[in-house]
């Protein structure tokens, strides 16, 4: 369903990614994982058109994203995305934030957009507080509505950029549940992530980037019991601890 | 005089006012009595009256009975700027008519004439310019009259400290609080501004004159035609005796808002220039010019 | 000490309240409202990516910004009858009064400032913001309107009646159009009665009352309007 | 238009003595700096220490900093220097009142205390902003090192905070030579007031405020470029002061 | 050395803290755990009177912190504390930032700081940054200057407040590695911390708080083999995954 070729991206001298490549299939769950600055962000970025890139091809259940006659807006209404910070938007109610995508990007009636935001609220768990904004929520909570959000514009596949790294610790784990439903339930996703216990989980594939370039591409046991690569193990190192 | 009813043979300014329908006259607000607000927020004067006869005559001429008359308050800034890009066709305030002021506008033939005097407290004993010796004077910033006072201080060696403040009102409080000795402006401005102080009495405006100031209502340069009937209007206005009507209106009877007499006669000078009208920027056509005066007028040149 | 005259404000009070302060908050009002329509078109001009857009309402801004306020009340009172008759076509220049000449400065004038205010504010939001507009579908019309701009207005709030105050305080400078404002009333009627003092002092009130009482206004306005964080 | 261009009016000689009419404008131009330098320097002394206070742990120290900051914003700049000349030596006892007014220079006087007094109070603003776009934890740390509460100002907060508001005091530096305008109605021959003479006596009005109006646009220009090699000057390197995202951008 | 009794401290009409009290001897290490917004910051923040407190009093070496005669200054300068965000003072160099508080508050000459500050960095094995800015740093990197900065002032004990909660999971092993080394040398700690790797391998004591109060304060294995409050039960079982 998304097909990365040879992407190549620079920040005026600076390569950010290096001939970047990898396929993911329907339903298949890839976790993203490398050290801080090694270009996952942008690289999971480039696949909705968020991060223009110079070279290579990106290939959106049938559609060139690099393409300039390629109607990105259209594209990325069909991809749901999740942010670290959440970036829900704070001047809203929850219940606006739900609906705004929807009426005025899929054009639906605001009672159609309501009933479909309310019921993504419902499923993760947060139906009472419809009525409140944003700045009223734990991280946590916010987090589930970011979710509930994307997934209210019946997308095609999801994108998750860090998505527990902000959160107290306490509330990592009721995110993860919520994604952990997800993937269970066959949503394609491709999510960037710290949290190997997730990883280890529900991935089926282990994409592990260094320097802007894709450094492994495997599944999930080999990557956790024989990493290929010296810089993968010392990551892994790192980070478990 | 017949009136060119056809607006093809008109030009300048009477062209202008035909098509539009409508004079445009710029006025001051507080140019007692010449031109100023009264409290029912009426623009009126001394110079408004003339002005208005010079519009009874455009209508005549033009044919346009209800020819609409257009107030545009007009500051020292404006004046000039707004006469050049056409938005005001007559000026009808206190605007001294001087030599250098013809590079740019032109004047209606002088209806006044004031001297520069000095207006002291009583209690100062001041008389002429000399009492000001090392003490400090007032004078409205802009006006000619700081120039004469600038190079008067350099050649007698006054030692002055001159004080220039943004208006009339401000001069005189600057005299008032004693910040300045006196406050150096045309005379018959001191008077009024001293008849409308709370201690009237307290004042006294020097004997002395510094210059002669020549007002005129300032028009538009190079348009003979406009200028030819201006011209006409005060001549008729100024032979039919009807100027000293309006002057004692303005000069010698109780004016609004607070009914304030000024209590000044028509002097001689003036009575001369209502005989042999004349728009020159000359002074000395108008009166005896103060020593003072011409100095700075030769250094000019 | 000098023996105040009280009177000569009981005298005026219509002429300076219903005349002058009704001026000064109409223009206040209208100023206020068009610079910040102006200049949020203007901050956003600035924020461009091309050059093309960018240069030019920056260079705007920063003329602007750089000549003071009396001069350009000035150069607009005088050019905008040419500007008005170049862009219909006249031979004459077009006659524009002193009132619409003084909205037309003051909205152009005070957009530079608003302008800087809001691109303040504009960049004060986060990038992630944007992006999460753009991950929905939103264009980027869409995304300003009902992400970016709301933020940063509410946010710009207090920065932006502050500086309306000033604006407020501005409005005095007309007195070189010789319109009556509310300063410009109170010092006419100063200048013909001879009662400077009294007259200042009272501005002085007058002013520091309603700015104070304004921004105490604002304060209260901010904690309603200001996103719950 | 109906008007005698004369650009060489700049060569002629000046009726209020001293030299040509453009030696009279400069001498403007020098007035207008001195005035706004002079008043910018008790601003920005008044307006740290206000500011300061503003910002105190201390709640009547940062009231009546407060106070301080609406009282002289509160009032059109116009106003408050007519204040000053005419009616501040009156409410003093007679003897200070007469020394006011017996100032060999009491327009510059006046101008320069009512300007730095008047732009003290947005400087005051300005500080006090910087200093909370600060994270708390500066404050905390600075008094965990064992700093007293002013030697955490002195050597934390303040540098740090007029990094941040370099941009906006640039804004009021730029303010403050136009506000110096306002002088000219107590008298003070700065530039707008040479102009305005320079217009009356020749009536070449638009020649004379054309020149204002260039001085002006170079001299904002200078006090711009000289603001950005200071910025560049007390950069800190990897630390970016946009990112406190506090460019206010108000005043006049 | 630092004994807390019956502290209580309110912000207007809430409650932070209530009855906390606890006991830290010569050489412990405590570590501060439980959920967000329990009052952990604001209780460690009262040791060194950086926040008041109105009731209950605090012992540290022998002083009485909420005594108004005691000379907090003086008092902080002999505690060191490291701060979640690390508060480097970002218009200083690394070596400014290490001898400013030696220099004003001690009264040392600037040679005797310099020595001193680059010891210390050169423990946590940073002498090559020295002439470097807080910005220019990695937050790991920030975060062990933070701590030699501390350490320069000669600290009787060092506070710690979520020292790698702002951390790249990466990077937070090497701030870790410090600390550890730190206890075993024997000094002083209060940590506040969600790293319950750090709190097996050097705590001797754990306090645990729950909206404002001191829910168990026990000896490491207890908390973690058999925690008597349902409350320490349900956060461990969040925390860790
Ligand atoms: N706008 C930009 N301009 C220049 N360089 C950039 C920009 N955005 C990112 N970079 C650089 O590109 C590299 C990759 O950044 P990216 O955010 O994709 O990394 P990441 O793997 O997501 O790291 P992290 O785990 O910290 O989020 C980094 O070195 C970063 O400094
Ligand atoms: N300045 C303040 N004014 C009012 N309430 C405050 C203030 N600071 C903290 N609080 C409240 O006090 C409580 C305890 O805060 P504290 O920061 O000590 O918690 P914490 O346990 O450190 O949480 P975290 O893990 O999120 O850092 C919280 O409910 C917080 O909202
Ligand atoms: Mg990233
Ligand atoms: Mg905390």
């Amino acid at each position: 369903m998304i097909q990365l070729t040879n992407v190549n991206k620079w920040y005026g001298q600076f390569q950010v990614l290096t001939d970047c490549s990898s396929n993911v299939a329907k339903g298949d769950v890839v976790v993203v994982c490398g050290p801080s600055g090694s270009g996952k962000s942008t690289l999971i970025k480039t696949v909705n058109g968020l991060e223009p890139f110079q070279q290579g091809q990106i290939i959106v259940d049938g559609i060139s994203v690099g393409d300039p006659a390629t109607n990105l807006s259209a594209l990325r209404a069909r991809i749901g995305m999740v942010f670290q910070n959440f970036e829900l938007f704070p001047h809203m109610s929850i219940r606006q934030n739900l609906t705004i995508g929807q009426t005025k990007v899929l054009g639906r009636s605001q009672d159609e957009a309501n009933e479909k935001g309310l019921a993504y609220l419902d499923r993760v768990g947060l139906l009472a507080h419809q009525d409140k904004y944003p700045g009223q929520l734990s991280g946590g909570q916010q987090q589930r509505v970011a979710i509930a959000r994307a997934l209210a514009m019946d997308p095609i596949a999801m994108l998750f950029d860090e998505p527990t790294s902000a959160l107290d610790p306490e509330m990592i784990n009721e995110v993860l549940d919520v994604m952990v439903g997800l993937a269970q339930e066959g949503m394609t996703m491709m999510v960037v992530t710290h949290e190997m216990g997730f990883a280890k989980k529900v991935a089926n594939r282990i994409v592990f980037m260094d320097k802007g370039a894709v450094v492994e591409d495997c599944q999930k046991e080999e990557f956790f019991n024989a990493p290929r690569s010296e810089r993968a193990r010392d990551f892994l190192a790192k980070i478990i601890h | 005089e017949t009136a060119p009813t056809n607006s093809a043979e008109l030009t300048g300014t009477l062209k202008k006012i035909k098509s539009s329908g409508k004079i445009t006259l710029g006025v001051r607000d507080a140019s007692i009595p010449f031109s100023y607000l009264d409290d029912k927020q009426v623009h009126q004067g001394y110079s408004i009256d003339l002005c208005m006869k010079v519009v009874d005559a455009v209508r005549k001429q033009l044919a346009m009975p209800d020819l609409k008359v257009v107030m545009n308050p007009v500051t020292s800034a404006t004046r000039v700027p707004l006469m050049a890009n056409g938005t005001i066709d007559l000026e009808c305030g206190s605007t001294t008519n001087n030599i250098e002021r013809q590079n740019q506008v032109a004047f209606a033939p002088t209806s006044f004439i004031s001297g520069t005097r000095l207006l002291a407290k009583k209690s100062s004993n001041i008389a002429s310019l000399t009492d000001l010796k090392g003490k400090s004077v007032a004078s409205t910033s802009g006006t000619a009259i700081l120039k004469q006072l600038t190079a008067l201080n350099t050649d007698q060696h006054l030692g002055m400290n001159i004080m220039p403040v943004k208006d009339h009102a401000e001069g005189f409080l600057m005299v008032e609080t004693g910040r300045a000795s006196a406050f150096a402006m045309d005379d018959i401005l001191l008077a009024s501004l001293a008849a409308n102080s709370k201690q009237p009495n307290d004042y006294v405006i020097t004997k002395e004159a510094i210059s002669v100031e020549p007002y005129a209502v300032m028009l538009r340069k190079n348009d003979p035609q406009f200028k030819h009937l201006v011209d006409a209007t005060f001549h008729e206005m100024y032979k039919s005796g009807q100027i000293k009507t309006i002057y004692s209106k303005w000069f010698t009877q109780p004016i609004p808002p607070k009914g304030i007499n000024l209590n000044w006669p028509l002097s001689e000078n003036i009575a001369a220039i209502f005989a042999n009208p004349t728009d020159s920027g000359d002074p000395s056509t108008y009166a005896e010019v103060p020593q003072n005066q011409l100095n700075v007028l030769n250094k000019k040149k | 000490m000098f023996d105040f005259d009280t009177d000569v404000i009981a005298r005026s009070w219509e002429y300076l309240f219903l005349t002058g302060m009704a001026f000064t908050l109409k223009l206040t009002f209208i100023a206020a409202a068009g610079g910040i329509v102006l200049g949020t078109v203007l901050a956003m001009m600035r924020l461009s990516s091309k050059k093309i857009i960018a240069l030019p309402a920056s260079l705007y801004v920063n003329l602007m910004r750089s000549i003071p306020l009396l001069l350009v009340i000035f150069w607009f009172y005088f050019l905008v009858p040419y500007i008005g008759a170049w862009m219909t076509g006249a031979d004459e220049p077009v006659q524009v009064g002193a009132l619409s000449s003084c909205v037309i400065t003051f909205i152009l004038f005070e957009a530079a400032y608003f302008c800087e205010i809001m691109r303040g504010g504009i960049q004060a939001i986060s990038r992630g913001q944007v992006a999460a507009g753009y991950a929905m579908g939103m264009t980027y019309g869409q995304t300003m309107r009902h992400v970016v701009l709301p933020q940063a207005f509410r946010n710009m709030l207090p920065v932006l009646l502050t500086q309306t105050i000033v604006l407020f305080q501005d409005v005095s400078l007309v007195y070189v159009l010789s319109i009556t404002d509310f300063v410009g009333a109170a010092s006419k009627v100063a200048q013909r009665d001879g009662r400077l003092v009294e007259m200042y002092l009272f501005i002085a009130v007058v002013y520091f009352v309603m700015c104070f009482g304004l921004s105490r206004l604002v304060g209260v306005l901010q904690k309603k309007v200001s996103i719950v964080r | 238009m109906n008007y005698q261009w004369n650009w060489m009016i700049f060569w002629e000689e000046a009726p209020d003595g001293g030299g040509t009419y453009f030696d009279t404008l400069m001498s403007g131009m020098w007035f207008t700096l001195g005035t706004a330098g002079l008043a910018w320097l008790i601003a920005l002394l008044i307006g740290t220490c206000v500011g300061v206070a503003r910002t105190a742990p201390n709640k009547s120290l940062a009231k009546t900093a407060t106070a301080y900051v609406e009282l002289f914003r509160n009032i059109p700049l116009l106003v408050q220097l007519f204040l000053w000349y005419f009616v501040v030596p009156e409410l003093l006892p007679t003897a200070w009142g007469d020394w006011m007014k017996g100032l060999p220079n009491a327009p510059l006087v006046t101008s320069v205390l009512c300007l730095g007094f008047f732009t003290s109070a947005r400087v005051a603003i300005q500080v006090a902003a910087g200093i909370n776009a600060l994270p708390r934890g500066q404050m905390m740390a600075g008094t965990a090192l064992g700093l007293t509460t002013w030697q955490t100002y002195r050597y934390v907060l303040l540098p740090m905070a007029f990094r941040i508001i370099t941009p906006a005091l640039t804004n009021e530096v730029a303010a403050i030579i136009k506000n110096s305008s306002v002088g000219l109605t107590i008298g003070l021959l700065e530039l707008t007031a040479r102009t305005r003479s320079m217009s009356e006596f020749s009536f070449q009005t638009f020649e004379a405020f054309s020149a204002a109006t260039a001085i002006y646009i170079a001299v904002s220009a200078i006090a711009l470029l000289i603001s950005n090699l200071l910025e560049k000057k007390f950069v800190i390197p990897g630390f970016s002061a946009k990112n406190a995202g506090l460019a206010k951008a108000g005043g006049h």
